[in-house]
């Protein structure tokens, strides 16, 4: 469904990332692993638009190219940042609305909110607060939540499961679990290589801009030993 | 503890680079110039001055502050009440209250005096300036500007208002002023690399993590604050030792933007951004006002455009703003350009 | 007693035009950070805007009425569009400078094309009329400016608080790419909050204008200036806040005019200002501080 | 040395907060008029211009520029604080600053000796306006005074109450303004609680402040003389007519020259008009009478020796010029003493109500 | 040496921390983990000097430090790292070090500085500005930062967040290496819950708002309480 081909990804002058090839089949779940600074965010960067970038990247067969973020969007492309990005000046209800302004039917968007409040009843606690003052874990909750409210078809996820307690972050996995049960596409980005590979049908890893191994989840075991080989070849 | 640091070295080397190019300038003029030219001249170091006073709390606290011309008021009328003779004031300040006509200085005990009263003043104001945040500081420096400004208009028995306050005796030339250009350069370089300067710059970045670092925010604001009021004070006196009639009129928001642009264009994170910014635009103003004369360049007469002087400094702030927001110079000082540091990759 | 009443009401309508002012410039800033220090040239352009249109094209009040909105809302998105795009990522400091920038721009632009002196332009006197309420005059101008601020300040807040593009907008003021990343066209939602400001701007120019007469190069400087103050002693970027600074601005105004005795007139704006300042030592982020709608976490 | 042109600079604010004072408009026409019919004694008068934006340090440069050219004269912005320093800098060259329209008392104080202006000063206006005002039956009255426009917005005012005492009259009461004023709306509260009614206010300030005083005052049923001083005397007052020609039937002003229509000043703006320079109101007007006095003095001195061309000036017995039959330094040597118009409107149009030399001018020096 | 006793901040109704109190004794490795939102970082905040309590007092050695400013806490040898990064951004890395250095006194042992900055491989980078850092240096560059003020209580509010295994050991390797070289108890919170066992003495677990369990690594893991509350049933 997602198709990335010979993508380079510029910051600035600096080349993060160059030319990777990457693919994502509907319904499946692709895990993007590696260690810091290897490019991992660049690429969803660039997938969702907001970094320069060269190469293609094909949505069931077109050329995003030259599109723009929101158009991306439109088109279904969903993204939960790294650092979470959560507008701090809004209300936690304020914030899932923002997930859900492209959305047409009021109803269905009351709905899903009020579910997402059981999934995480804390949110719901802090439905009125300024989202900026809640802790770091309410916050990554809150951008997960967010992103899902548009119903995207491809959800790309920077690193969930950051500044999550032990019992948060089996929910979330869940979760993820849970919607490639229910036929979403979904690419992830973590640094919990075991939690990742065991959600996901296919993975790739990542060092230094280039793509180091790919394959189906099952060829990486629990994905233990996974970074100290990358790692190692690299300090 | 006189030792200096690294950067506290690099900044005196900076500062006599920029004291070089000043000197040159004079040295062109005396050379080549005309007279007039000395005025232009004696008018930008006054305001490079100003500029300079403005970069040590905007540059370092990165707050945008509109009060300066306020203490260069208040050091101008001080030093002229005060310096002005008993014979004159009878006839300039009839009505002063308080015996202020009845009593004169020297220049260099009316300077004193002037920076006494304004470093006072400053440090009053300063008091709740650096407690203040954000767009409150702009604000309050605002009120103050308008505060002192009522102030001259409406005791005219004191400033004249916007009549004339004249009979100063014109002590000061151009030499004087050149000194006084490069003191405040080497004061505002080793300002910037000082121990205060560093926190406050770190606190201008992160407020909360220059306090978790041990800084004493409003302290090092507040000593800012003092030094550059210092500035404002000696630019006030120049000006009134220089012309001789002083009014309230100058020291308003035209002379503000006209300072405040200058500090933009060069950067105002730095005192080269701040002599820099201050010699272009003076250099540019000058052109333009020659240009929109309708002088004939190359045996084309150009048409008369009278007025494009006041265009010029708002497409300069413009256009710094959308293509340099740090200045020409941003965070550099002039040794950067000429030493380059080691280390950097 | 209705000498009392009159002055209170003057300083009501002092106060609601310095709102409808700072409901301008708060929007914009509690928006994208930016204090458009530009504003006033907005109002000044309308002033232009009705003295060339009432004499070549039509003199037809209500139509001036809507040409001098549509001006005001153009140029305030023109300048987002050419000036303050740029600055958009920008801290407080640079966007405040180049408002500045703008706005001594636009004055001179006035001054080369105008000229120094006011331009005459008087179609919308006829709004101040005077009434009898009881012993009581009122002028018709002030009644429409009350109403006309209170409507507008009811309505934005609705907008602001329900509407997606509303919300939206106190988004863009935090985090702009996110905004995009939700799907928003978000150049659209800056375009929408100054073409608000630039509505509240044609709303006070038309009320200025209907009591002035005429447009001048400076005109929207002093009011602006005042407006500005107002926006941070309640609180800048907060709308309550704005709107509670313009009328206790107003009230200030009016009363130091009234109680300070005549040798010392002369320094009624200093008083004012003087208020002011120590209000901001009392609550350095003016009265309604909105932190908590900044919500930043340490 | 004979120069071939005679020089005159003008370090006047085009631009700025001032910019309504400049003489530039009729300082060319008039030049342009002298040197068609052959320039004096022969040389043509050529105006050297620099816009000052109103700023005192550019206003002097330029004049310091203008010294190396060889004027014979300066005019600058016709304010002390740059007239009295400007006129001691380039009076070392022995050079005069001759101003076409200052009004401010200070200079004729004897601080600097190379001043001239063309009009009398400001308590001549407020003693001729308060001579007509007593002479319309005017008893009490309410002035409006600002400090900033400096003795003219805040001593004026004080002026012309003080001739209404010493004539019986009562000064009800001194109301505050600023410059920028939009709503006068708690003023004219104030003058609508004093008992009894005021006959007259007197305000020293210009459009559209004015326009906007006299529209409220009217509006709220309060039908005193709004009485003014040179400021009135701009064509925008008289656009008030279009609006309303009732607005203007309680209007007068004392001011520097006749402006009417059919007075010399109303013909030269025509004649000027005809040969494609628009003068625009009284101070740019009086810029021809300025050029006039230099012209004058260079024909007596037959030399552009600058010092030679002010005693020149100084000692001519009549000057003619253009806004009246003469001007004369003689007895005054620092400004001329001239008959003081006052203006009213009928049906909106301009009327000279009167045109004497006061006698009972305030003490002001 | 550092007492928190009976400490109490709300924030409108919400009782972020409730009345808690524990004891760090000098140079010890004090784990604080929780669940999300349970109040340590406002507990950090408390400390630091961030927020006042509304009851409750915070000692350093028997003096009361709960009403003074954090700069002065800062200077009393309370330092701390951000949970989000708040490093000078206009500053060189040199310069953001000596910031924190301008505070303390000439006797200070200027080698600690100078040694954490080649052990935390920052050496090539000391003329740079954060932008141009990677990630991890940044973190790093926090700690440093933190450590130039030679303190005696040390906050890390999760600084192995992000980090891969690898990194994390290595930043394990890095704290005992501080513990040896330099003495100061230092308050560790983390959510990678092998690296805060590994690292800690002791261990204070909190939600919300209030003291969980405390104790020894190996006893706060077998509380039936922690492991309901924080790690889920059937660890991973
Ligand atoms: N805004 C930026 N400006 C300059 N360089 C950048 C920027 N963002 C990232 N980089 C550089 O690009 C490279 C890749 O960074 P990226 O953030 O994509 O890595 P990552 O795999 O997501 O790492 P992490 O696990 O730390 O999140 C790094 O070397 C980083 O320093
Ligand atoms: N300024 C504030 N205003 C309102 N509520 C706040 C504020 N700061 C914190 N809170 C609330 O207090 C609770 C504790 O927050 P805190 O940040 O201390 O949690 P934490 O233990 O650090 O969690 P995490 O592990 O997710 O970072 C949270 O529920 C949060 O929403
Ligand atoms: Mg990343
Ligand atoms: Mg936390």
């Amino acid at each position: 469904m997602l198709e990335v081909a010979g993508l380079k990804v510029f910051h600035g002058p600096i080349e993060a990332v160059h030319g990777i090839d990457l693919a994502v089949g509907q319904g499946t779940c692709v895990s993007l692993l590696g260690p810091n600074g290897a490019g991992k965010t660049s690429t969803l960067g660039a997938i969702v638009g907001s970094v320069r970038h060269e190469g293609a990247i094909r949505l069931d067969g077109r050329d995003l190219g030259r599109m723009a973020i929101e158009d991306r969007f439109r088109e279904g492309i969903a993204l939960c940042p790294e650092g979470r990005r959560i507008f701090n000046n809004l209300s936690v209800h304020d914030n899932l609305r923002m997930g859900a302004a492209t959305r047409r039917d009021a109803k269905g968007v009351a709905a899903d909110i009020d579910d997402w409040f059981a999934r995480f009843p804390i949110l719901g606690e802090r439905r009125d607060q300024s989202a900026g003052t809640l802790s770091g874990g309410e916050q990554q909750m809150l951008a997960i939540a967010r992103a899902l409210l548009s119903r995207p078809r491809i959800l790309l996820l920077d690193e969930p499961s950051l500044g999550l307690a032990p019992l948060i972050i089996r929910q979330v996995f869940e979760l993820i679990a849970e919607l490639r049960r229910d036929g979403m596409t979904i690419l992830l980005v973590e640094q919990n290589a075991s939690a990742a590979v065991e959600v996901s049908d296919r993975v790739y890893v990542m060092a230094n801009g280039v793509i180091r191994r790919a394959g189906a989840a099952a060829e990486f075991g629990d994905g233990s030993g996974l970074m100290d080989e990358l790692t190692g070849v690299h300090a | 503890m006189t030792r200096l640091n690294a950067s506290q070295r690099r900044g005196l080397i900076g500062a006599l680079l920029l004291s070089l190019l000043i000197l040159l300038i004079v040295g062109l003029y005396a050379l080549w110039g005309e007279s007039w030219q000395a005025r232009v001249l004696y008018a930008a170091f006054v305001n490079l001055i100003v500029v300079i006073g403005l970069q040590t709390f905007m540059g370092n606290a990165n707050f945008a502050v509109f009060s300066h011309a306020a203490f260069m008021g208040i050091a101008a009328y001080a030093a002229a009440i005060c310096v002005t003779p008993v014979a004159m004031k009878a006839v300039s300040l009839p009505d002063a209250p308080w015996g202020l006509n009845a009593f004169e200085m020297s220049p260099l005990a009316s300077a004193l005096v002037a920076l006494g009263i304004t470093g006072t003043l400053g440090l009053l104001t300063g008091l709740f300036m650096s407690r203040l945040t954000g767009v409150g500081v702009t604000i309050v420096s605002i009120a103050i500007l308008v505060i002192v400004h009522s102030i001259f208009l409406h005791r005219t028995d004191i400033f004249k208002g916007n009549q004339a306050l004249f009979g100063i005796p014109r002590i000061f030339g151009l030499t004087h002023v050149t000194v006084l250009a490069i003191v405040a350069i080497f004061a505002a370089r080793l300002f910037r690399e000082s121990a205060v300067g560093l926190r406050l710059r770190a606190a201008a970045d992160d407020e909360i993590g220059a306090r978790a670092m041990g800084v004493d925010v409003h302290r090092a604001r507040l000593v800012a604050w003092v030094v550059s009021t210092l500035f404002f004070a000696a630019a006030g006196i120049a000006y009134a030792f220089f012309l001789g009639t002083i009014s309230a009129r100058p020291f308003y928001f035209n002379f503000v933007f006209l300072t405040v642009a200058m500090l933009i264009l060069g950067g105002l994170r730095s005192v080269s951004g701040a002599v820099f910014g201050t010699l272009l635009i003076t250099i540019g103003l000058e052109l333009v006002r020659w240009l929109e004369t309708g002088p004939t360049l190359a045996g084309v007469k150009l048409p008369q455009m009278l007025g494009l002087s006041g265009l010029l400094l708002g497409v300069v702030i413009v256009a710094v703003m959308a293509f340099r927001p740090h200045g020409l110079m941003g965070n550099r000082e002039i040794e950067d350009l000429v030493l380059p540091r080691k280390g950097t990759s | 007693m209705d000498y009392a009443v009159q002055q209170f009401l003057n300083a009501l309508s002092f106060g609601a035009e310095y709102a409808l002012i700072a409901l301008g410039l708060a929007i914009v800033f509690s928006i994208m950070g930016l204090v458009n220090f530009a504003h006033g040239e907005v109002i000044a352009f309308g002033g232009y805007s009705l003295a060339v249109v009432g004499t070549i094209l039509t003199g037809n009040p209500l139509i001036l009425m809507g040409f001098v909105l549509l001006a005001c809302v153009a140029v305030a998105v023109l300048l987002e569009k050419v000036a303050f795009r740029t600055v958009r990522d920008a801290d407080i400091t640079t966007g405040l400078l180049t408002a500045f920038g703008v706005s001594i721009i636009l004055q001179n632009v006035f001054l080369l094309l105008g000229s120094p002196r006011p331009v005459a332009a008087t179609q919308l006197i006829f709004l101040d009329r005077t009434l009898w309420l009881g012993p009581v005059q009122v002028s018709s101008l002030q009644i429409y400016e009350t109403v006309a601020t209170i409507l507008a300040i009811a309505g934005l807040g609705l907008f602001l608080t329900r509407s997606n593009l509303g919300i939206a907008m106190r988004a863009a003021a935090r985090d702009f790419e996110m905004v995009r990343l939700c799907g928003l066209r978000a150049n659209r939602v800056v375009s929408g909050a100054f073409a608000i400001s630039g509505l509240l701007a044609g709303l006070a120019c038309i009320f200025i204008m209907a009591r002035r007469g005429s447009a001048a190069p400076h005109m929207g400087f002093d009011p602006v200036l005042t407006a500005f103050v107002a926006c941070v002693v309640g609180g800048f970027g907060s709308l309550p806040g704005a709107v509670l600074g313009g009328f206790l601005l107003g009230f200030l105004e009016v009363g130091m005019l009234v109680l300070l005795p005549q040798s010392y007139g002369g320094l009624a704006r200093a008083a004012v200002f003087a208020m002011v300042a120590l209000v901001l030592i009392w609550r350095p982020d003016g009265i309604l501080s909105p932190a908590s709608e900044k919500g930043d976490k340490i | 040395a004979q120069e071939e042109t005679v020089k005159i600079g003008l370090a006047v604010p085009l631009t700025g907060d001032y910019a309504i004072y400049n003489e530039v408009a009729g300082a060319q026409c008039m030049a342009e008029m002298i040197n068609a019919e052959g320039g004096v004694d022969g040389m043509p008068i050529e105006l050297l211009i620099q816009d000052s934006g109103s700023d005192t340090q550019a206003a002097i440069t330029s004049a310091e520029r203008f010294m190396g050219e060889g004027v014979v004269s300066i005019g600058t912005i016709p304010f002390s604080d740059t007239m009295i320093p400007l006129a001691q800098i380039v009076g070392q060259n022995g050079i005069s600053v001759i101003q076409a329209q200052s009004t401010q008392v200070e200079m004729h104080a004897g601080i600097v000796d190379n001043f001239i202006s063309n009009v009398a000063p400001d308590p001549y206006t407020a003693a001729a306006a308060a001579n007509h005002a007593l002479e319309q039956g005017v008893q009490n009255v309410a002035i409006f005074t600002s400090d900033d426009g400096g003795s003219w917005s805040a001593k004026v005012p004080e002026w012309f109450a003080e001739v209404i005492t010493e004539n019986g009259g009562t000064l009800q009461t001194t109301l505050n303004y600023s410059a920028g004023t939009s709503d006068f709306s708690p003023q004219i509260a104030e003058l609508r609680a004093l008992d009894p009614a005021p006959d007259a206010v007197y305000i020293s300030w210009a459009m559209p402040e004015i326009g906007i005083l006299i529209r409220q005052m009217r509006a709220a049923g309060l039908d005193a003389w709004v009485i003014g001083s040179d400021g009135f005397d701009d064509p925008s007052l008289d656009a008030l007519a279009d609006e309303d020609p009732a607005l203007l039937d309680k209007v007068f002003f004392g001011t520097l020259a006749p402006s009417q229509p059919g007075s010399r000043i109303d013909e030269f703006q025509q004649a000027c008009a005809e040969i494609g320079h628009e003068v625009n109101g009284l101070f740019p007007a009086l810029g021809a009478d300025m050029v006039r006095i230099v012209a004058h003095g260079v024909e007596a001195a037959g030399s552009t020796d600058p010092a030679a061309v002010r005693e020149a000036i100084r000692s001519a017995e009549s000057i003619p010029v253009m806004s009246v039959e003469d001007v004369s330094f003689a007895e005054t040597t620092s400004y001329a003493l001239r008959e003081i118009p006052v203006i009213g409107f009928e049906n909106g149009e301009r009327v000279l109500l009167s045109l004497e030399v006061p006698e009972n001018v305030p003490a002001w020096n | 040496m550092l007492s928190i006793r009976n400490v109490t901040k709300t924030f409108g109704g919400v009782a972020a921390v409730a009345d808690m109190s524990f004891e760090v004794a000098a140079s010890e490795i004090h784990g604080l983990i929780g669940p999300n939102g349970a109040g340590k970082t406002t507990m950090i905040n408390l400390i630091s000097g961030f927020l006042t309590p509304n009851s409750g007092r915070i000692l350093l050695d028997d003096t009361e430090i709960h009403r003074m400013p954090p700069e002065q806490r800062a200077r009393a040898g309370i330092a701390r790292t951000f949970q989000n990064l708040r490093l000078f951004r206009n500053l060189s890395v040199r310069r953001n070090i000596e910031v924190a250095e301008s505070n303390v006194g000439a006797g200070a042992d200027r080698s600690l500085v100078e040694e954490a900055i080649d052990r935390f491989g920052l050496r090539g980078v000391m003329e740079q500005t954060p932008d141009s850092l990677s990630y991890g240096h940044m973190r790093r560059l926090e700690i440093i930062r933190a450590l130039a003020l030679r303190p005696r209580v040390l906050m890390l509010d999760e600084p192995a967040a992000g980090m891969n295994a690898e990194e994390t050991e290595e930043l394990f390797e890095n704290l005992e290496w501080l513990r040896a070289r330099h003495a100061c108890a230092i308050i560790l919170i983390d959510h990678d819950l092998k690296f805060v066992l590994q690292a800690s003495d002791t261990i204070t677990v909190m939600n919300m708002g209030s003291l969980l369990a405390s104790g020894l690594p190996r006893d706060v893991t077998a509380n039936k309480e922690v492991v309901r509350a924080y790690l889920g049933t059937g660890q991973n």
